[in-house]
């Protein structure tokens, strides 16, 4: 065995241990730090199967954003979990669940093993087309070119999202500064940091979206670095969150799909067809949806994280 | 092979389907951003555009004869995405613009933004929501490609669920949470599934899949196992028994537009996704014991929730239970249209005209009941005495659409029920017949507690004044189930055009 | 030359190892979460601090040795930060157990 | 044993811990975690799906890597929009339970709402 599957396996076995944790802690705020810490091992493995565009994303959004999310959320959530653990199921009830979940991971296990290697690929024909898109990172064409559309639906699941979370504001809250009023202001450290952090974050964010047509990163990546510097902000409160009813929050909401929609729409006209790129004109078409997604998804992910108003406007 | 080749390129009137896709999506994104009042009216405006592009699809489905496609992008599947309409897909989509419009007229006034106010949360949720849910239902109906069918389904999911809690109640909080983890659990069944059949056969469009199978003789261990696990996940979607828990309080708890939306046309859209998975992509797979198994689940839906609806106090309870039982006739099809037996084709007929009466039906009666609960200030089955006198076109939608869910003639629900009933006798397998008819029986007993004391001889009070328009709408849906009844023969053929099994015949 | 510096990469990153490991030790062995605390941040500082300086000379380019180097800056920044939040709330919540 | 087919144990196992965690664990919000951790699951197995589709040069697939991008963005959309229903509920009812205590105690409040 090299030193590299012996890492491998170690990295396995923490992964799992680290989520049984999650699964298995008896209080909320241990699990919820056993997730974040899953997620940065996860993406760990991403780069282990040659999908840093997927380990970038990985950290970014399921272990950092998310991170914070429920990190907020537990805390709030803390006198509830006795009355929770009243309701836990007995342990017939609990083995045999278990019974049922082993026997579903052993036969995916199974069947996972048993797929012909090497498997099934569209690899070539994705490769195919990068000199006429003039990108070089084949994930990057896969979301804006060859299947642009599940990309531009997800933006719109995002939107949804954002009307759920705020219509559960109340009524009179509504159009309000986004997000829970907020105590005292922190501790001097985060604010520090947060004056520090952004100029540095924005940098790298733009270097991410812009590296992203050639080589890892992209817009999802680079808009989550943007969206952890507007939470960092918030946190520290050097400035209130944005009220709902800003017209130019929205605007930036609806810019990447609607962008999107644009340059599509034009393809009807140009190359005669819905969302298909005239040639020679993909690259910068590419870039510009980047960057109006990359706006979207930085506006979008914070208000997702801090949640409906909770004042009225002013 | 001449099939596969039209499946795979875009055919005359193929910007159809992406006009009926974007339309709705770009009315959700201008009524976010130009908000207050004029998110209604985009939506009202939009409507008969919706409207007139899903009769479009249909015209043009029916006249060629051959599903309508489009290329997205012009990057053909393997690689990209096709957008695909069968007869199937078209009388959805003209039914999902029918319902929303009648739901979206029925809002108005409840949803309004009142002058002077800038905005108001409830009517900009609802406006944009329905559209949102509107696009979803549009990719759900049209989409090729099983991964653009997860995203689809993912966004009705986050459309649907905030309709459900809009006014904010306990209640409704717990039950639409309920909802979210329920169709979150069945999305990621959907995509472990899918990932299992990309990783098999390289592609996860419909058409080269169902082709790929169908050139395999021996089926991979992964394919089954991941049929099993979309087919799971979609049954929780669809509310199937026994994973019907979060239905009942979800959509009785909903404002009635929303119910109406969520019991007609969103549970539909999981179900069409069924019968896109066991009869166009495998169905080589389905075997009598897999269409069995459903069909026995479907039949005890049937039954449970039918005698569920008998039990319910409230109104809006029994039309939700009786939407559980209502799903359980939609999977008696799959016994008996599977291949190409000669009842295959009356049971598939059978099969849609089932999901479309019943979308009209219960869209008529969740509307019929909002305007009970409006005028009453409850929803009591015991204190409905004599309010046929107070709101009569109410208890007619009422009646008519229970008519329908009976079986009666004339309406959409007698025709999917005696098609469906025949095949079985044809095919020899009596007892979905049986049940068909037990069912029945127990919808005419929930409909009747209702409609016999309300059009007793006694006075209420009432604590609104009757609204005439919503009554209409409610008259007008339920119309419609009736009016399915007396679809003419050419309606069933174009059902059938782009049938899987029609289709093999074709080759 | 090459093995020259192949070997100073191997020192200082074996020496950062010691340091994290040494961190680890603490943050399992020390009795209270203010010395927890300590033993982490002394891990970090020079545990991490020793890997990149061994990880420079192997960068490819100026400007990889420059990323390398905002690694260390950015981790010092978070880890200094999230040091003094969970010594804030710790005193908040009262006399170290 | 290649990297490829260590993912996809974990990733089962992924998958049956995070099943787990939702049928059993009453509280939501660990429900919710369970799902995540059922969702990174199944986002591993495309990962080894799209390492076995390594071809043309490329380390993997890049559709199915693109695809998990695109579930990740979904999943957190799906743990915010759940977070929010979850803390609304236990802001209205001091509890943060699945069960409907009295869904019949105070009917729908019609379209006025």
């Amino acid at each position: 065995m090299s030193v590299i599957q012996a890492l491998d396996i170690g990295l396995a076995l923490l992964v799992l241990a680290v989520a049984g944790w999650t699964i298995a802690a008896r209080e909320a705020f241990a699990s919820v730090v056993g997730y974040v810490a899953y997620g940065l091992l996860l993406s760990l493995v991403w780069v282990r199967l040659f999908a840093v565009d997927v380990a970038l994303t990985e950290a970014a959004i399921g272990s950092g954003v998310t991170g914070v999310l429920l990190i907020s959320a537990v805390v709030r959530l803390r006198k509830t979990e006795a009355p929770a653990a009243a309701e836990r199921p007995g342990v017939v009830l609990r083995a045999l669940a278990a019974a049922l979940c082993t026997v579903v991971a052993a036969a995916l296990a199974a069947v996972v093993l048993l797929m012909p290697d090497p498997g099934a690929t569209l690899a070539p024909e994705a490769g195919q087309h990068l000199g006429e898109l003039g990108v070089g990172n084949p994930i990057t064409a896969v979301l804006i070119a060859y299947r642009s559309f599940d990309t531009m639906l997800e933006k719109v699941v995002l939107i949804l999202a954002v009307i759920g979370v705020w219509s559960l504001a109340s009524d009179g809250n509504w159009g309000g500064v986004a997000g829970p009023r907020r105590g005292a202001r922190p501790e001097g450290a985060l604010a520090f940091l947060a004056q520090l952090l952004p100029p540095l974050g924005i940098v790298v964010a733009i270097h991410i979206v812009w590296v992203g047509a050639n080589e890892p990163g992209g817009a999802f990546q680079g808009g989550a670095i943007l969206a952890a510097m507007a939470l960092i902000v918030l946190m520290a409160r050097l400035t209130e969150a944005p009220e709902i009813r800003r017209r130019w929050l929205r605007l930036a909401l609806i810019a990447g799909p609607a962008v999107f929609l644009v340059v599509g729409i034009a393809g009807f006209a140009i190359p005669g067809s819905f969302l298909a790129y005239p040639a020679g004109w993909a690259k910068p078409l590419i870039l510009l949806i980047e960057a109006f997604m990359t706006l979207s998804i930085a506006a979008t992910l914070p208000m997702l994280v801090i949640g409906p108003p909770d004042r009225p406007p002013s | 092979m001449l099939a596969m080749a039209l499946a795979l390129a875009t055919t005359g009137g193929g910007y159809l389907l992406v006009l009926a896709v974007i339309v709705p999506v770009i009315g959700m994104l201008l009524s976010l951003v130009v908000g207050g009042r004029h998110a209604e009216r985009i939506a009202f405006a939009l409507m008969p555009a919706g409207l007139g592009l899903a009769l479009a699809i249909a015209i043009e489905v029916w006249v060629t004869g051959q599903p309508l496609v489009y290329i997205l992008g012009g990057w053909p599947p393997p690689l990209g995405i096709a957008l695909r309409a069968d007869g199937f897909s078209a009388v959805m989509l003209v039914t999902a613009a029918l319902v929303i419009a009648a739901a979206g007229y029925f809002a108005r006034g409840g949803f309004a933004t009142p002058p002077g106010v800038a905005e108001k949360r409830a009517p900009l949720a609802f406006w944009t929501l329905l559209q949102g849910l509107w696009a979803a239902l549009a990719v759900v109906f049209l989409g090729g490609d099983l991964f653009n069918l997860y995203v689809a389904l993912e966004l009705l999911t986050f459309a649907a669920v905030p309709l459900v809690c809009l006014d904010g109640r306990p209640e409704t909080l717990a039950a639409a949470l309920r909802y979210l983890l329920f169709a979150l659990f069945g999305s990621v069944l959907y995509l472990l599934g899918a990932a299992l059949l990309y990783g098999t056969y390289g592609t996860l469009d419909i058409v080269l899949l169902a082709d790929r199978t169908a050139a395999e003789p021996l089926v991979a261990p992964a394919v089954g196992f991941a049929a099993g696990l979309m087919t799971a996940g979609l049954l929780a979607k669809t509310a199937l028994f026994p994973l019907h828990l979060w239905l009942p309080p979800a959509h009785a708890n909903a404002p009635p537009p929303a119910s109406a939306v969520l019991s007609a046309l969103v549970v539909k859209a999981s179900f069409f996704l069924i019968v896109r998975l066991w009869f166009d992509v495998m169905p080589g797979l389905a075997s009598a014991a897999v269409t069995t198994l459903l069909a026995a689940l479907g039949a005890a839906a049937i039954l449970f929730g039918s005698v569920l609806a008998l039990r319910q106090a409230r109104l809006k309870l029994l039309i939700a239970y009786s939407t559980v039982a209502q799903i359980g006739y939609l999977f008696l099809m799959f016994p008996l249209a599977i291949g190409g037996h000669p009842w295959s084709a009356e049971a598939w007929s059978g099969g849609v005209m089932q999901t479309l009466s019943h979308a009209f039906a219960k869209a008529a009666m969740f509307l019929a009941a909002g305007v009970v609960y409006e005028q009453l200030g409850h929803d009591r089955i015991a204190e409905l005495r004599g309010i046929g006198r107070a709101m009569p076109m109410a208890i007619f939608a009422f009646g008519l659409g229970g008519l329908s869910l009976m079986g009666l003639p004339p309406s959409g629900g007698f025709a999917a029920k005696w098609l469906l009933m025949q095949a079985s006798v044809e095919s020899g397998q009596w007892a979905w017949a049986v049940v068909m008819l037990v069912g029945g029986l127990l919808a005419g007993g929930y409909v009747y507690r209702v409609v016999a004391p309300a059009l007793d001889r006694a006075t209420v009070a009432l604590k609104a004044p009757a609204s005439r328009r919503r009554e209409a709408v409610a008259l007008a849906l339920a119309l419609g189930a009736v009016l399915l009844g007396f679809a003419p023969p050419e309606f069933f053929d174009l059902l059938q055009i782009g049938r899987p099994v029609a289709m093999a015949a074709l080759r | 030359m090459n093995v020259a510096i192949d070997i100073f990469t191997i020192v200082a990153i074996s020496a950062g190892a010691v340091f994290f490991m040494a961190g680890t030790v603490g943050l399992l062995r020390f009795p209270d979460s203010f010395t927890r605390l300590h033993a982490l941040t002394k891990a970090d500082n020079l545990g991490l601090g020793l890997i990149v300086l061994g990880l420079l000379p192997q960068a490819s380019g100026l400007l990889g040795a420059l990323k390398l180097v905002a690694v260390w800056v950015l981790v010092q920044l978070a880890g200094a930060t999230v040091a003094q939040l969970i010594a804030h709330a710790l005193r908040r919540k009262g006399p170290p157990t | 044993m290649s990297a490829a087919i260590l993912a996809g144990l974990t990733g089962a196992a992924l998958v049956g811990l995070g099943l787990y965690g939702l049928l059993t664990d009453p509280h939501p919000l660990r429900k919710i975690l369970a799902f995540n951790i059922l969702g990174s699951g199944v986002f591993l197995l495309f990962g080894i799906i799209a390492r076995k589709g390594a071809a043309a040069g490329f380390a993997a697939d890049p559709v199915p890597q693109a695809m998990v991008i695109t579930g990740i963005v979904v999943a957190f959309s799906a743990t915010a929009l759940a977070v929010t229903l979850l803390l609304r509920l236990f802001q209205e009812t001091r509890r943060a339970t699945l069960e409907p205590d009295a869904p019949a105690k105070t009917p729908d409040a019609g379209v006025d709402g």
